[in-house]
């Protein structure tokens, strides 16, 4: 039977098999259904030498991952230690050990490049209609430059770790440590060169690339927070560099700016620090909020509710992101004055959040919803990062902050964002657009079923250590009081179900690439350019340059959304779903 | 201390800390409100959420809905009342940090040193504690606060109270006590391997109780003499009662075998433990080289380390034997930036040997 | 901009074979090019702004220290080396003036004095970290200060600000010493013709480095070698 | 928009203008004004009016798009955020530094 005539059903979008090859014939690639990105070359070296977005884009899926796992495997431990009040499954050192790696691991090596560097990658120039991005040497570059950064990172922590806590506070970093500062210091340096040209190329594509009718109002809004993102790793990045560069020249010339023995000042390298990384938290959220924008459309079929709003709220988050850092430094010793600037703007960061979960409340308003896993992965990050976003006002307010800071408060805080927050969009993300990235199906009663885990298990986690937080309990203990065990009973007891959670994903995945279901163009459906080529996309993205004549989040019967496909003669065998090439 | 701002007294509800400090009610209040805000949000966000999932689910699979336009005024409402909400929070928070970090001017003066990893104290009247600090109920009290080597943060969740220690500058914090008791007092900016052991207690007394304190408690049995003495040198500092410090836990040890790094055993007898005392090279428990190796630093000149300035006042073989002035000899050297004039100023993070860079990190 | 605003004849194209495949026309090559250079240089900004907020804040904090430091350099090599600078960019700007318009030889000749410009630069920087190293006054070698003390100065402030003094200026020799190797590149592709009026992207983009490279200088000259000049008499 | 070419008189002037102000922000500097921040004040604004010739004419931002202006005041921009703000903290302090040590 040929696919091409087999009409599509649109209650299941997912095309029967047209091949019927068993998908571990070794011409399984050969003769899958079109020339497509992934099986136009072979070899180690067409992917280690490639210059095509959504190849780099897989290359950092898989680093990624490997980050992740290995700071997911950090988190156990730690969860495992605080088990019981006493120190007794590591050492103090090792412990100290164990968070900064987390901390450095997940932030540097795993959620700034998460989403921009592999959903961003992949889609930029899919979502404008481009062929690729601007500078796709420089792209390639920035993955070998990550890795780069990576491989000094772990020769640090093979060597023996670094102990100095993700925000290498001096003057223990500079002077007290006696652990790899300066290697792991210059593995974040070199890393974040990588996110600086990543960013450079989103914004030089997003201005310069766009398809003929794609206007600054008809992209979809996972572009705008990814341009807004973007703004903020030209802009913020090169100021960790110097200071981990000054840190470094303070380690081993003993330079003295930050030494208050040699008339420097520690504080000023909390300013520098907190320059960037505070605006860096908004580098791990604004991408997810992007995602979420998309799938939230998709899966109610109505147009983002004040879709402007929401494009503009991510620049604002991007720009006043840059005027609060110091809310990290109310008790520094910072002047109160200045915290008294810095906790009103950080009130006015709230804002721009506040909109886009009002927004993406409303778009759910008739609509049509179906409650895929992207769905419940994009609905449960509106609730925790609500959550997460409501206690960050706790530490905003300044008077409540002196009583929070440093407890496992802020942990909690942190983490309903990050990882209730941003990972769940990530993994939303890569949901979504599974089926686009690799040609297949990912199991769907399996993607629901570990979403509704990892919630639950998340939540078991993180909740009790806001109580925790609140009754003193600080953080970066390796032993605590007696009276905080219950609380990190329950937290343990989630992380390892959260863990587990995160598990079937890692195996469905794994196991989709190769005998998933063959995905259709645009298997959602979704109004975006990137599910008007095929899936997974040629080389070039589309056979011509795509002319945009609708609007944003315009939904149509799937009839209507033609497919740009490729050429024909790129094509070995009829395309299932192309009404039109 | 009357501070203008709303205030509640908490029952002691579980998982929420002890109110022992005036302004611990003050900041429970505004927690109470940031509560209520969060827990007005995100019901309504989940409620929200949850009925449009449930009213608007998906019913035939090709149905596409009309599209909704925006609002501009539903925009600007829900731009402008969490604005006005949040300026609340932010007034509010603004008063009581404010009340938090201004000392009143009559207040006791107490001096705080933080160091890898003790607090010391020390009192106007010259007294200095170790990871303990006594203070009598209801009175004002000032704590000018600085450190040796790297930033500490000194903080009490019953008074909900917390600054940051920082090398080269003084921080201040104050207090008032309204409970007696024992309340944590913890180290709560990151501060090198043991900073989780870098914590004691706040002993808030009766007026009479601290001042029997004050004058030393000279009625006491050998043994809660000698309990104070091991508080007041260090000696816990290292010697945990719960965990393990980086000394050997104390705990069951006498009369008892303990394993020494050679591969011997002694007797935990009392010639043991004076030795122990007295030269902690002599016989090396089972893993603590290299705080032998630190220990051994401590004894350098201008160090006035815990070790060697205990060991000559030990003329008899058990603690409580240590003449109960050793107390105000100077321990562990002067802890006030007051008193830094007459002692050569041994403690001024400038040049204590203590903040020198401990020998060559690698790289 | 998007690519529909942009119409070229096919022979403007055809002319240039430098178009990578994923643009449309050079004229968005070279406006991508362009724009990915700006928004290289305001990384720089900020890369250099890292220190000079370390500057002026210990500039306010310890201003009779830094007074003093600075008198301890060599205004006239600085001035001279600003002066060497300045004519470098005025080389550059001819070059890809010369690059615009078409002439190759003129190309090459600016461009190498550009070169030899900046290689003046660097010899002359040479010379005085020879000066401050006799003058005992490089703080992690042989650092003391016998110079100018004015009231409330104090040597610790001194040698923090010769830190920054050489952490600049170190920082700012090393983007020279980039552009020097960016200029041989620039050199050596001129030299095979490869630029013509339409395709010239990269010398202009080498020129933007290279005067940003300059403006750094021009700020550095004042805030770290006149703070003190007048303390030197 | 096509590329536009800046005469080559335009450089020279500039390069003339360049030159004048180092030779007077050098005389400047020796002078002994009375109040210090004079000299500061001088030698900055020439620096500024210097950086922004060679921005506008040797760097051709003068005749670039509107983008080209956002992305070049931007960046001063975020460095003022950065400086300002940083010393916002320091300039309003009331907490003492420990005698001796600054
Ligand atoms: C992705 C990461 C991320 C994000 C997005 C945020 C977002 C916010 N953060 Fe968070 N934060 C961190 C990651 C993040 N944070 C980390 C990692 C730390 C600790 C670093 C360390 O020390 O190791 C930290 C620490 C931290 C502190 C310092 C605490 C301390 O150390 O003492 C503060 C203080 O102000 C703070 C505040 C905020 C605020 C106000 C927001 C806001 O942007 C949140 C805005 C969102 C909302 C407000 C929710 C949605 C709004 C509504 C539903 C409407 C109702 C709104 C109102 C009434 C205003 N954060
Ligand atoms: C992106 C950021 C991120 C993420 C995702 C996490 C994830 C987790 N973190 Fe993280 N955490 C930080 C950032 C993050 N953390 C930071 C910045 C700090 C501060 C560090 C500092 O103080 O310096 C911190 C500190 C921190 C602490 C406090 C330590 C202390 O102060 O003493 C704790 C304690 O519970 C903790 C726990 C956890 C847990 C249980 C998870 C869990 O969510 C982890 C779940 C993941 C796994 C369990 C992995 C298992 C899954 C697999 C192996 C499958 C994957 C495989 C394939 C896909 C193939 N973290
Ligand atoms: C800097 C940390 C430190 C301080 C302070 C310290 N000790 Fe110790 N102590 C150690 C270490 C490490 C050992 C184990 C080495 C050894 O046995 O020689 C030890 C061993 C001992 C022992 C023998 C215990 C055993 O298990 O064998 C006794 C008794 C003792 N100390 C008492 C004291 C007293 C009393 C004080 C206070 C005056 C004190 N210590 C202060 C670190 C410290
Ligand atoms: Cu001291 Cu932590
Ligand atoms: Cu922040």
């Amino acid at each position: 039977m040929s696919a091409a005539d087999t009409p599509i059903d649109p209650l299941n979008p997912v095309m029967p098999d047209p091949s019927a090859l068993p998908a571990d014939s070794p011409e399984w690639r050969v003769k899958f259904p079109h020339v497509n990105y992934i099986n136009a070359h072979y070899g180690i070296k067409s992917w280690l030498l490639t210059k095509d977005h959504k190849r780099i884009a897989l290359l950092y899926l898989a680093s990624v991952t490997v980050f992740f796992a290995l700071g997911g495997a950090y988190a156990i431990a730690i969860r495992l230690e605080l088990l019981t009040p006493p120190g007794d499954f590591v050492q103090a050192h090792t412990y100290n050990k164990l968070f900064t790696q987390h901390g450095i691991i997940m932030i540097f090596f795993f959620l700034i490049p998460s989403i921009p560097a592999v959903l961003g990658n992949f889609l930029v120039p899919l979502m404008i209609g481009a062929k690729d991005l601007a500078f796709p040497r420089i792209n390639l570059l920035s993955w070998y430059i990550y890795i780069a950064g990576a491989l000094f990172t772990i020769w640090a922590l093979l060597n023996g770790g670094i102990d100095t806590g993700w925000t290498f506070y001096v003057p223990y970093s500079t002077s007290f440590s006696n652990t790899y500062v300066v290697v792991a210091g210059l593995g974040i340096f070199i890393t974040g060169f990588s996110s600086i040209l990543t960013g450079l190329n989103f914004i030089v594509t997003i201005h310069t690339m766009r398809a003929p009718g794609m206007t600054w109002f008809r992209l979809p809004l996972f572009i705008w927070s990814t341009y807004a993102t973007s703004l903020i790793m030209v802009l913020g990045t090169p100021v960790i560099a110097i200071t981990i560069l000054l840190v470094a020249l303070e380690r081993l010339a003993h330079i003295g700016i930050f030494d208050p023995r040699l008339g420097g000042d520690p504080v000023l390298f909390q300013h520098m620090f907190w320059f960037y990384s505070h605006p860096a938290v908004y580098i791990m959220v604004l991408p997810s909020m992007g995602v979420v924008s998309e799938i939230v459309a998709t899966f109610s079929r109505k147009n983002i509710f004040g879709y402007s709003f929401v494009a503009f709220s991510s620049l604002a988050i991007a720009i006043f992101g840059f005027l609060v850092w110091g809310h990290h430094m109310f008790t520094s010793s910072q002047s109160v004055y200045a915290s008294m600037i810095f906790s009103f703007v950080s009130f006015a960061v709230a804002i721009p959040s506040a909109v886009k979960v009002f927004n993406w409340t409303a778009t759910l308003y008739k609509g049509s919803i179906s409650y895929d896993t992207p769905m419940l992965y994009a609905l449960g990050f509106i609730g925790l990062f609500t959550m997460g976003g409501l206690t960050g006002l706790f530490l905003a307010a300044l008077g409540m902050d002196v009583h929070l800071t440093d407890t496992y408060f802020i942990v909690a805080h942190f983490h309903y964002i990050m990882v209730g927050g941003a990972l769940m969009g990530y993994m939303g993300g890569l949901h979504y657009w599974w089926p686009k990235i690799t040609g297949r199906l990912y199991p769907e009663g399996w993607g629901r079923f570990s979403a509704l885990v990892i919630f639950v298990g998340f939540n078991l986690t993180f909740f009790p250590l806001f109580l925790a937080g609140y009754m003193g309990m600080p953080r970066r203990y390796h032993a605590y009081a007696e009276e905080f065990q219950v609380l990190n009973v329950m937290s343990t007891a989630g992380a390892s179900i959260l863990g587990f959670g995160l598990l079937i994903p890692g195996i469905y995945f794994l196991w989709s690439m190769r005998y998933g279901k063959f995905a259709a163009p645009n298997p959602w459906p979704a109004t975006g350019l990137e599910w008007r080529t095929l899936s997974p996309p040629p080389t070039e993205n589309f056979a011509s340059t795509p002319i945009v004549t609708w609007e944003a989040y315009e939904f149509r019967p799937i009839e209507e959304m033609e497919v740009i496909g490729p050429a024909p003669e790129q094509s070995s065998r009829p395309v299932p779903g192309l009404t039109t090439t | 201390m009357q501070i203008p701002l709303p205030k509640i007294d908490l029952p002691r509800l579980p998982f929420t800390p002890e109110q022992a400090s005036t302004i611990a009610g003050h900041v429970d209040a505004l927690y109470l409100y940031l509560i209520l805000i969060t827990l007005f949000f995100s019901i309504l966000v989940v409620v929200l959420i949850f009925y449009f999932a449930v009213r608007y689910r998906r019913r035939t699979p090709d149905e596409i809905p009309p599209p909704v336009e925006g609002s501009l005024v539903l925009e600007t409402v829900w731009t402008i009342t969490p604005l006005l909400i949040a300026m609340t929070i932010f007034v509010w928070g603004a008063s009581l940090y404010f009340a938090l970090y201004r000392p009143p001017t009559d207040a006791t003066e107490i001096f705080v040193v933080g160091k890898q990893w003790m607090w010391k104290f020390q009192h106007t009247e010259g007294l200095r504690e170790i990871n303990e600090l006594h203070v009598p109920v209801g009175a004002k009290i000032k704590l000018t606060m600085t450190t040796e080597d790297v930033i500490h943060a000194l903080a009490v969740p019953a008074f909900r109270i917390r600054a940051d220690v920082v090398p080269g500058r003084y921080t201040y914090l104050w207090f008032e006590a309204t409970k007696t008791g024992r309340f944590h007092l913890f180290c709560t900016e990151y501060c090198g391997t043991n900073h989780s052991g870098m914590n004691g207690w706040v002993v808030v007394q009766d007026p009479a109780e601290y001042q029997a304190w004050l004058s030393g408690g000279a009625s006491e049995s050998p043994a809660a003499q000698g309990e104070k003495l091991f508080q007041s040198l260090g000696c816990a500092s290292c010697h945990k009662m719960d965990v393990q410090g980086r000394g050997p836990m104390l705990i069951g040890l006498y009369g008892k075998p303990q394993k020494l790094d050679n591969g011997q055993e002694v007797i935990a007898d009392d010639a043991y433990i004076r030795e122990s005392i007295l030269d902690p090279q002599a016989k090396r428990v089972l893993g603590f080289g290299s705080v032998i190796a630190y220990i051994h630093s401590l004894a350098a000149p201008q160090g006035g380390g815990t070790a060697n300035t205990a060991a000559p006042a030990s003329g008899s073989t058990t603690t409580s034997g240590i003449a109960p002035d050793t107390q105000r000899s100077n321990p562990v050297g002067p802890t006030s930036p007051r008193t830094q004039r007459n002692t050569g100023g041994a403690m001024q993070p400038a040049n204590a040997n203590a903040n020198t860079p401990r020998g060559t990190p690698p790289p | 901009m998007s690519a529909a605003d942009i119409h070229l004849t096919d022979a403007e194209q055809h002319a240039a074979t430098a178009l990578q495949h994923h643009f449309d026309n050079m004229e968005q090559q070279r406006v991508a090019g362009t724009l990915g250079m700006w928004v290289f240089l305001i990384t720089e900004i900020m890369f250099f702004g890292g220190l000079f907020t370390a500057y002026v804040l210990y500039r306010t904090l310890n201003a009779a220290s830094f007074a003093a430091g600075s008198s301890g350099l060599n205004v006239k090599m600085g001035a001279a080396n600003t002066v060497v600078l300045i004519c470098s960019s005025l080389t550059m700007a001819l070059a890809v003036f010369y690059a615009q318009t078409g002439s190759r030889r003129m190309q090459i000749i600016f461009l190498l004095v550009t070169w030899a410009l900046g290689a003046t630069f660097l010899v002359v920087k040479g010379f005085e970290y020879a000066e401050k190293f006799r003058d005992n006054h490089v703080p992690w070698l042989n650092f003391q200060w016998e110079g100018k003390m004015p009231p409330g100065a104090s040597v610790p402030s001194i040698r923090m600000f010769y830190w920054i003094y050489f952490v600049m200026t170190g920082l700012h020799a090393f983007h020279m010493i980039i552009g020097l190797g960016m200029l041989g590149f620039l050199i050596y592709f001129a030299w095979r013709g490869r630029y013509t009026p339409e395709y010239h992207a990269p010398v202009e983009l080498g020129g933007l480095y290279w005067h940003f490279v300059d403006i750094v200088w021009i700020f550095l000259f004042p805030l770290l070698y006149l703070l003190g000049a007048n303390l030197t008499h | 928009m096509a590329e536009h070419i800046v005469s080559r008189k335009v450089y020279f002037v500039i390069f003339g203008a360049l030159i004048f102000m180092t030779v007077v922000t050098y005389f400047a500097a020796q002078i002994h004004f009375q109040r210090e921040a004079i000299n500061t004040i001088i030698a900055l604004a020439i620096a500024v009016t210097k950086a922004t010739l060679v921005i506008l004419y040797f760097m051709h931002v003068r005749y670039s798009p509107r983008l080209t202006w956002v992305v070049v005041t931007a960046g001063f921009f975020w460095l003022a955020i950065m400086i300002v703000l940083t010393l916002s903290d320091y300039l309003t302090r009331t907490q003492s530094a420990m005698p001796g040590i600054k």
